[in-house]
């Protein structure tokens, strides 16, 4: 397969896949040697897209590449969904969210604990829209619900991995300098 | 508590996530050093907000009243004289609920800094594919990721609407329009829309295919169903009708 | 909206929906008036994808146009599909994967019982995605095949046994605690 060749297919793939298109996961489906890289041919892609001023490009998310439209056209698109648009997510389901991202895995009590209040109703929202998953159980007595982040966690916030994360602030920092002078 | 009072803390009770939210709250609002916390008067702020949830009947009182008694706890223990001896072993009654507040407070920096990333990641739209796109993939896979939160939801579904037998190893050969209508209902409970075309592979024989058939007739009739198609010769689309009882 | 910009916004709209354009929808989605239709921006979209060597091309269907890969691709697409590391399943095939899950070892009389219906189709299914195993006879009469779960069936849902699976106890906790707190 010459470059052209490769383009193509990896159009067709980012085109069919629902789910980001990793290099492993290109290389099994063209199942052929070759000695370009799939981040070169999505470059390549790219530009062509961009040249070509074409309503959507390529971003790289959960490990992988994925094709979204342009933030110029939401607009048009949410009046498209308008009836089913997409609910933002709750404060409290925010907060559920952040503390299982930095702890998982995580069992519903110690959520319960960090937030001072039962997280059922969100924990139950983050399963239902799979941005969490029930992972195990814990080693602890009482062996406990396990929960972790999705892929579709890390695609919801357009995240490559859980590394790019914010930054957790050590509590000395928190001290130091916040907007809650604490005089 | 006095009307006065009440109009100052005419705030919505529901903006705060819980008690460690109001907590934040009360430190921020009065520029308390959170390591010398003034327990009896945050105590007394505290306390009036938690009669106001009482009294809106708020469904996160209880943990608003748990977190008021911790309150009083470490007042009374801040009143009990200590032992010059032990001085320096002696901690702080209020260290744990400090590094509760603290704690917390990191996470809900986070989630703020997520839902920046909510809202920018929102204006983009992933391309959703066709199930299968032109591409033959078994017709009859492929509905939605299968995670084990979907076992358990789907487990109990089938609970719900299942009698366990009183005697077992009696199997009935013979299906009935009733039974079949029920059928139909449980499948229109689990999915807002059933296509006909995936009931078929579900159904025993030709006998069974055309009992369903007159249970979705009668349906129909009833109200209790609806059936659409968008033209000739395309699929049979089975729906919710306006009577639609379970 | 001058004929380029109504083009990028018609392409951005096919990308972002998996159903297809119709006119209606589409003059929904721009909500101003315009002088061409809907099937002159298409036709000229689909020059440019022509003349662009682009690895998809828009169809027209039951109601409106689609989006869909070429099918030189197919091959490429159905590999990238069965790689994926997603579980795809029917309602079916969820049903009777749920009741082997919770009540192995089972025949298949009794999934059908709980089912209500035939399950056949969906235990070949799950057969043939090694989800389930067949492994020994009921002790009643009839010595019924009996159902059980796989080790990939634990391995895909993270589990270290069969012990582990969320308990129905725990099922309702997290779904019906604001119903159950009135009791």
């Amino acid at each position: 397969m010459n470059f052209d060749e490769l383009k193509q297919v990896v159009e067709a793939l980012l085109i069919a896949t629902p789910e980001p298109l990793s290099e492993s996961r290109f290389l099994q489906c063209i199942d052929t040697e070759i000695d370009v890289s799939l981040e070169n041919i999505i470059e390549a892609l790219s530009q062509d897209y961009q040249k070509s001023g074409r309503a959507f490009e390529i971003i790289q998310v959960a490990g992988g590449y994925q094709l979204v439209t342009k933030e110029d056209y939401q607009i048009y698109i949410k009046r498209m969904f308008a009836k089913s648009s997409r609910l933002r997510l709750s404060q409290a389901a925010l907060e559920t969210l952040s503390i299982i991202a930095y702890r998982q895995p995580v069992t519903r009590n110690d959520i319960d604990a960090i937030r001072g209040v039962n997280s059922d109703s969100p924990l139950r929202t983050l399963l239902e829209r799979k941005l969490i998953q029930i992972r195990g159980r814990d080693e602890g007595q009482g062996r406990a619900l396990l929960y972790r982040t999705t892929v579709e966690f890390l695609q919801y916030f357009g995240l490559n991995t859980i590394k790019e994360m914010p930054k957790l602030r050590e509590i000395e920092e928190l001290i130091d300098n916040d907007e809650l002078s604490f005089v | 508590m006095s009307n006065l009072n009440k109009n100052m803390y005419r705030i919505d009770l529901e903006m705060f996530e819980g008690p460690l939210d109001l907590m934040l709250f009360l430190i921020k609002k009065d520029e308390i050093n959170i390591y010398d916390i003034p327990i009896a008067k945050i105590t007394k702020d505290f306390l009036q907000y938690v009669e106001l949830a009482k009294e809106m009947k708020l469904s996160k009182a209880g943990d608003f009243v748990l977190m008021a008694a911790t309150l009083m706890k470490i007042k009374v223990r801040m009143l009990l004289p200590v032992e010059e001896s032990d001085n320096e072993n002696i901690e702080d009654p209020r260290t744990d609920l400090v590094n509760m507040l603290l704690e917390y407070k990191r996470f809900k920096e986070i989630s703020q800094e997520l839902e920046e990333k909510e809202k920018l990641q929102g204006q983009h739209y992933y391309r959703i594919p066709l199930e299968s796109g032109n591409v033959d993939i078994t017709a009859s896979e492929s509905l939605e990721d299968v995670q084990m939160y979907d076992l358990m939801v789907t487990f109990r579904y089938l609970l719900q609407n299942y009698e366990e037998p009183l005697s077992h190893n009696v199997y009935l050969e013979k299906v009935s329009i009733a039974d079949q209508m029920i059928f139909l209902k449980q499948k229109l409970m689990l999915s807002k829309t059933v296509k006909f075309s995936e009931l078929i592979p579900l159904l025993q024989s030709r006998l069974v295919l055309v009992i369903t058939f007159l249970a979705i007739l009668d349906l129909v009739k009833g109200n209790q169903i609806k059936i659409k198609q968008s033209q000739l010769f395309d699929e049979l689309l089975v729906m919710k009708g306006e009577k639609f009882e379970f």
